[in-house]
């Protein structure tokens, strides 16, 4: 019993361990990724002591001081509470999502088997849904907590936006759940590892090529980064929902967009990309499908579908920074023209073809 | 006292708590959020009692989009404006509850005690898989008709909240 | 083991919350909610007692209760907006021009 | 039933827009009514940088306007030095020296890159695009790098007097410029990549802010802004001053007169600025950069400090300022963003009795409530942006 | 005085009664006329074919404060597109009574620029939907362009002003009410 419950503890520490500091690393990334797009030099000026030479570190110790070390400002005629809640709003459901996502199969220590995943629950997309759709609050809240008019049209617009992106994204998921035939994020990733006509890997992306365009442009937008970035657009409406924030509170809802872009990568990788799965690799090694077979220690195979995982939420991640210092930003029109007129059909569409073609390969059964 | 126990008596004081602030606050953002809270809690419950789908659906339905309906609303309309308390009402409305609570109190104590986790179900009760067993064999007539309704509530909302142009 | 009664007094105590609401407050809005507060004490009883009785039925019904829910959230909303379009107040006591 | 229906509380919404905001740069204020997000009226407020440039005129000589020229549109200051030069040389009655005219050709094309190009990138990036915004600005500062080494400023130059230039180019300018248009011309194919073909810029901006060639000739538009509808006007074109008869160069124009449009109008005039800039380097002609005229042009420093009529020459025209003969005139150019004009009124003093500029973007601002009513908020980011108001030509 | 220009010329002929003054100075064709009937002089600009002086450049004003009766003068500079040809009309305007008719039937773009000649020499525009200062805010005092107006007056920023709707708290109520007494003569 104890050990159990340690083990969970020590999962849920790493899992937010690793989602809190991917976050931060993707703070400096943006900065320094931007500069390369750009041909700037970027963030530079974080030293310790006078060295200044360990960026990443660096920035990554100096942010938060000087985030927190801000004045905590609340507006005079918003609501004290509610003003203080909203960021708890928004960085909870964000850190609370990568509970279900698994990281890798299971690990044998000891004789014990133990599921790299905080969680397994049997309704994970599900939950994982539901965590997302209660993250319009911090945005909501925060926005009519401040009372200001720039915040309130930052709030409408997230609201609006993140509730019609929401059903674009579970709809384009229901393929992904009708092909696996399961709601269990485990499940579905285990799955991923068999392999079509002898060779290649059943990854969501070759069996729900549009489902992955179409989750991947409502993740963005669920995580209200540019070309989405309407609730905060900062040329129009000044900082949208945060505009009256500042210091440790700002921090969190800056954490928390990192956080929910670092969840969003998770899941695309989870559900399209083969979750922790190395294509050919086995519980006991590589079998190649030309033939051959490499195997491996148990620790080893575990550690590759770790870092596998690793490898592939970083790179959507970077695909995050990328796309934002590559587009423009819609308008509000017509974002929900997207979401409603394009994404919410074509989602609708692809669970109908997906319908078909399941009921047509199973043969009337 | 055992730990399910315990953990019941936890959000059963806090989702009181939460509703009492629901009908009390003055202002009904604050209303609103203690009702999202609320409803959070009761979906725990729902999982205490072997129901994990219907309580996911709580959260998302519910607290995901109801409830960001109402706020929505109440952020459109005035979010200044308190009402007026009156206290004639404010007593009679709680003596009523009051009336209301030791009424449901003595109803119970006439049944003889069970308990809830009584009987035995199978793995997955409540899971996706049975609830969807359930709807699409038993009820598949009442599912189409919730559709209707559904559908019947979106042309009626944009046909009330539609400006006369 | 929670005994059932517990839930069921859980839940009578969440619906005489909800009737007070909706008997005290003058806000429509919170009128509303109040009413979302005693569907869901309805929505724990079927659930505690589809799991006493160990059969789903309960368990469809309170699905059937969030649909009927969320459709009267939603007309109940675009009624009190048109209401406040037309009255600019959300108290009940003064809609009363139907009253003689 | 209550059949009156007034503007009820819920449906619009009074939102001061400026002018302390992130797209009102150049300090500008809108007083927007909005429905939701739709601007059903927009009032502009203007005036935040208004420095009293004509009444400091009157106070100073003909030649000591020149650095408050600088200030009307710091993005390209050149080309107000050259038109307020020109303007007065127009009342006098005198003509530059041919290396001169080429060389204010070449100086006031190369501002009118550094214009667009800070138009065109700060629209680019105050719509998302940054990225495109920091390749024009790479490109911008380019053309700066070639300002700074000509007149020794990167944005309040001074580089014009009155019947010449400070000094001549310097060693090696045309290959300079070749350099640096051979990049410029590499970054603005990558922003044609970047922005031209994208769905969501031509989302942004096509269709927005349009007006009709009718309306924008009542509203007396100019430049980009007009070009952009169709109308065939460009001051270089339609009243050569200069050189510009001898150069051979395109006027592109637009068909919708809506923001893409514009945007489009004014990335093309980089193109031919270019062109101009080239020609010119090539036909510039050796000789000295100002007349020889000891009343309206300082002597040089030898003969300041070498012999007492140039010493007294030196303090006539200093203390007293150029004698300019009673009269008035007007004199328009083509600056960066459409006609800039000057009306000088000289009582025949040292000092000018009056000098009224006539702002292309003061007037291009006037127009703005009628091209954003009806439109979304967001809207007003990119027609704003390529109006290109600069406050210190508007407000003066 | 140099030869009129053949437009001059036809304008001498078609608006004789309204013409004050002809001259043409360094290529700049001028034409001062009278303030009455100030709208229709100017529809006959605009919609004369011959004319056709369809684009209104500027319009300002010049403070002849001891050097000229009547002391103001209102410059408008028109262009004409078909034709390529500028012409300055000037309407001289009593300092007594500064009023001339305003342009915005004709121009919409004349509605700023009579605004700012209001602002900065006080000449009203009769018909204009909108006349407000426009450069300088409501409260200042005279009209700076006015040669009278001293260059180095110093006018105080307005302190404070009562907008609907705009939340002021206690703190900068405080230092705004201590400004203003600052401010204040005497103060």
């Amino acid at each position: 019993m104890i050990v159990e419950l340690g083990i969970i503890a020590a999962k849920a520490l790493l899992v937010l361990f690793m989602v809190l500091n991917l976050a931060g690393v993707m703070g400096w990334v943006e900065r320094k990724g931007s500069a390369l797009i750009q041909d700037r030099i970027g963030a530079n000026r974080a030293s310790v002591l006078g060295f200044a030479g360990l960026g990443l570190v660096n920035t990554l110790i100096a942010d938060p001081i000087k985030f927190l070390t801000k004045e905590d400002f609340i507006p005079p005629s918003g609501d004290r509470l509610l003003h203080t809640l909203a960021p708890c709003l928004a960085l909870f459901p964000a850190l609370v999502t990568f509970a279900v996502i698994p990281f890798g199969d299971v690990l044998v220590v000891g004789g014990r088997e133990i599921n790299l995943q905080v969680a397994n629950i049997n309704v994970g997309i599900l939950y994982i849904f539901a965590m997302a759709s209660l993250s319009v609050y911090g945005i909501v809240i925060g926005a009519w907590a401040s009372n200001n008019k720039f915040s309130l049209l930052g709030g409408v617009r997230g609201a609006a936006q993140m509730i019609s992106y929401e059903i674009a994204m579970g709809l384009s998921v229901m393929g992904i759940l009708m092909v696996y035939g399961t709601l269990e994020l485990q499940q579905i990733v285990r799955s991923q590892g068999q392999l079509l006509w002898g060779w290649l890997p059943a990854w969501g992306v070759f069996l729900q090529p549009v489902a992955l365009l179409l989750f991947s442009a409502a993740a963005v937008a669920e995580t209200k980064r540019i070309p989405f970035d309407l609730p905060e657009g900062e040329s129009e409406i000044v900082a949208g929902f945060h505009t009256e924030y500042s210091g440790g509170k700002f921090l969190m809802f800056f954490t928390g967009e990192f956080a929910e872009m670092v969840t969003s990568a998770g899941l695309i990788a989870t559900l399209y990309f083969g979750g922790w799965q190395v294509p050919y690799l086995l519980r006991d090694g590589f079998h190649f499908p030309w033939g051959g077979t490499w195997l491996l220690p148990q620790l080893a195979v575990v550690l590759l579908q770790v870092g596998a995982f690793t490898l592939k939420v970083v790179f959507f991640c970077w695909l995050f920074v990328l796309l934002r210092w590559t587009l423009p930003r819609f308008r509000y029109d017509q974002v929900m023209r997207l979401g409603w007129k394009m994404l919410l059909p074509l989602a609708l569409l692809n669970v109908m073809v997906t319908g078909v073609v399941i009921v047509a390969l199973q043969g009337g059964r | 006292m055992t730990a399910p126990v315990l953990l019941f008596f936890v959000l059963a004081a806090l989702s009181v708590v939460f509703s009492l602030a629901v009908v009390f606050q003055r202002n009904p953002v604050h209303s609103a959020m203690a009702l999202v809270v609320t409803l959070f809690l009761v979906a725990i419950l729902f999982l205490t009692l072997d129901a994990p789908m219907v309580g996911i659906l709580q959260i998302l339905v519910y607290a995901g989009a109801i409830m960001v309906l109402f706020l929505f609303v109440i952020m459109l309309l005035n979010p200044e404006a308190l009402e007026r308390r009156r206290a004639l009402w404010w007593g009679l409305g709680s003596i009523a509850g009051l009336l209301l609570v030791f009424e449901f109190a003595d109803f119970l104590s006439d049944i003889p005690r069970q308990a809830a986790q009584g009987a035995a179900v199978g793995e997955g009760f409540g899971g996706p898989e049975q609830l969807a067993q359930s709807l699409f064999h038993d009820f598949v007539l009442p599912f189409e008709v919730a559709s209707v309704l559904l559908l019947v509530a979106i042309v009626g909302a944009v046909v009330l909240a539609k400006r006369e142009g | 083991m929670v005994p059932l009664d517990y839930y069921l007094f859980l839940s009578g105590v969440l619906f005489a919350i909800g009737v007070v609401g909706v008997v005290i407050r003058r806000n429509l809005i919170v009128i509303l909610m109040s009413i979302e507060l005693m569907l869901n004490a309805v929505n724990l009883t079927f659930i505690a007692f589809a799991r006493s009785l160990g059969s789903m039925e309960g368990q469809v019904i309170v699905f059937f209760v969030m649909t009927v829910a969320a459709a009267e959230a939603v007309i109940g909303l675009a009624i009190i907006i048109s209401i406040f379009r037309h009255r600019q107040t959300l108290d009940p006591q003064e809609m009363q021009l139907l009253r003689w | 039933m209550n059949p009156e229906r007034v503007d009820l509380p819920i449906e619009t919404m009074d939102l001061q827009m400026g002018p302390s905001h992130p797209a009102t740069h150049g300090t500008i204020k809108f007083n927007l009514k909005l429905e939701g997000e739709k601007v059903l009226d927009c009032d502009v407020e203007v005036g935040y940088l208004h420095r009293g440039f004509a009444k400091s005129c009157e106070q100073a000589t003909w030649t000591q306007v020149i650095p408050y020229t600088d200030r009307l549109n710091y993005a390209s200051p050149v080309i107000n030095n050259v038109g307020y030069a020109l303007a007065v040389e127009k009342l006098i009655g005198v003509e530059t020296t041919p290396r001169c005219q080429f060389i204010r050709v070449i100086m006031s094309e190369l501002a009118r890159i550094f214009d667009h190009l800070t138009c065109c990138g700060m629209t680019a990036s105050e719509l998302g695009a940054i990225t495109a915004g920091f390749y024009m600005l790479e490109a911008r500062e380019l053309i700066m790098r070639i300002v700074e080494t000509v007149t020794g400023a990167r944005l309040t130059v001074t580089y014009v007097r009155i019947g010449g230039v400070k000094h001549d180019l310097p060693f090696g300018f045309a290959e300079q410029v070749e350099r640096a248009f051979r990049i410029v011309r590499k970054l603005l194919s990558d922003c044609d990549r970047l922005l031209s073909r994208n769905r969501i810029f031509l989302d942004r901006m096509a269709g927005i802010g349009a007006i009709s060639r009718e309306t924008a000739i009542a509203y007396g538009l100019t430049g980009p802004i007009l070009r952009s509808t169709g109308v065939n006007y460009d001051v270089r074109k339609a009243h050569p001053y200069l050189v510009y008869d001898q150069l051979d160069f395109e006027i592109p124009l637009g068909t919708k007169g809506d923001d893409y449009d514009r945007f489009v109008v004014r990335i093309q005039e980089l193109e031919q600025s270019m062109r101009i800039v080239e020609q010119a380097l090539k036909k510039i002609p050796p000789g000295p950069v100002t007349i020889e005229d000891p009343s309206i042009v300082l002597p040089e420093k030898e003969r300041v400090y070498g012999s007492i009529e140039g010493l007294m020459n030196h303090f006539k025209i200093i203390i007293e300022g150029i004698k300019v003969p009673p009269g008035e005139v007007y004199f328009a150019v083509e600056g960066g963003n459409g006609e800039l004009g000057f009306y000088l009124v000289s009582d025949g003093g040292g000092r000018p009795y009056r000098v009224r500029v006539r702002p292309p973007c003061f007037i291009a601002m006037s127009a703005f409530s009628e091209m954003i009513k009806g439109r979304m908020l967001a809207d007003i980011i990119p027609t704003f942006g390529m109006i290109n108001m600069i406050g210190g030509e508007c407000d003066r | 005085m140099a030869e009129d220009s053949p437009t001059l010329q036809y304008l001498k002929e078609r608006l004789a009664d309204g013409i004050l003054d002809t001259h043409a100075f360094r290529g700049d064709q001028t034409i001062v006329v009278r303030r009455e009937r100030l709208c229709e002089t100017f529809r006959t600009f605009r919609d004369d074919p011959k004319l056709a002086f369809n684009f209104l450049t500027d319009i300002t004003a010049v403070d002849y404060l001891g050097k000229r009766e009547p002391r103001f003068e209102v410059v408008y500079h028109l262009y004409s597109m078909p034709r390529g040809e500028r012409l300055r009309v000037k309407v001289p305007v009593p300092e007594a009574d500064p009023v001339v008719d305003s342009l915005t039937p004709l121009w919409k773009g004349a509605n700023w620029l009579e605004r700012e000649v209001w602002d900065m020499f006080g000449i009203r525009f009769l018909g204009h939907p909108d006349l407000r200062r426009i450069l300088l805010y409501e409260e200042f005092q005279g009209h700076p362009l006015r040669k009278d107006y001293p260059v180095n007056l110093w006018q105080p920023l307005v302190p404070e002003r009562e907008v609907a709707g705009t939340f002021v708290d206690e703190r900068s109520r405080n230092k705004l009410t201590r400004l203003k007494q600052k401010l204040a003569p005497g103060g």
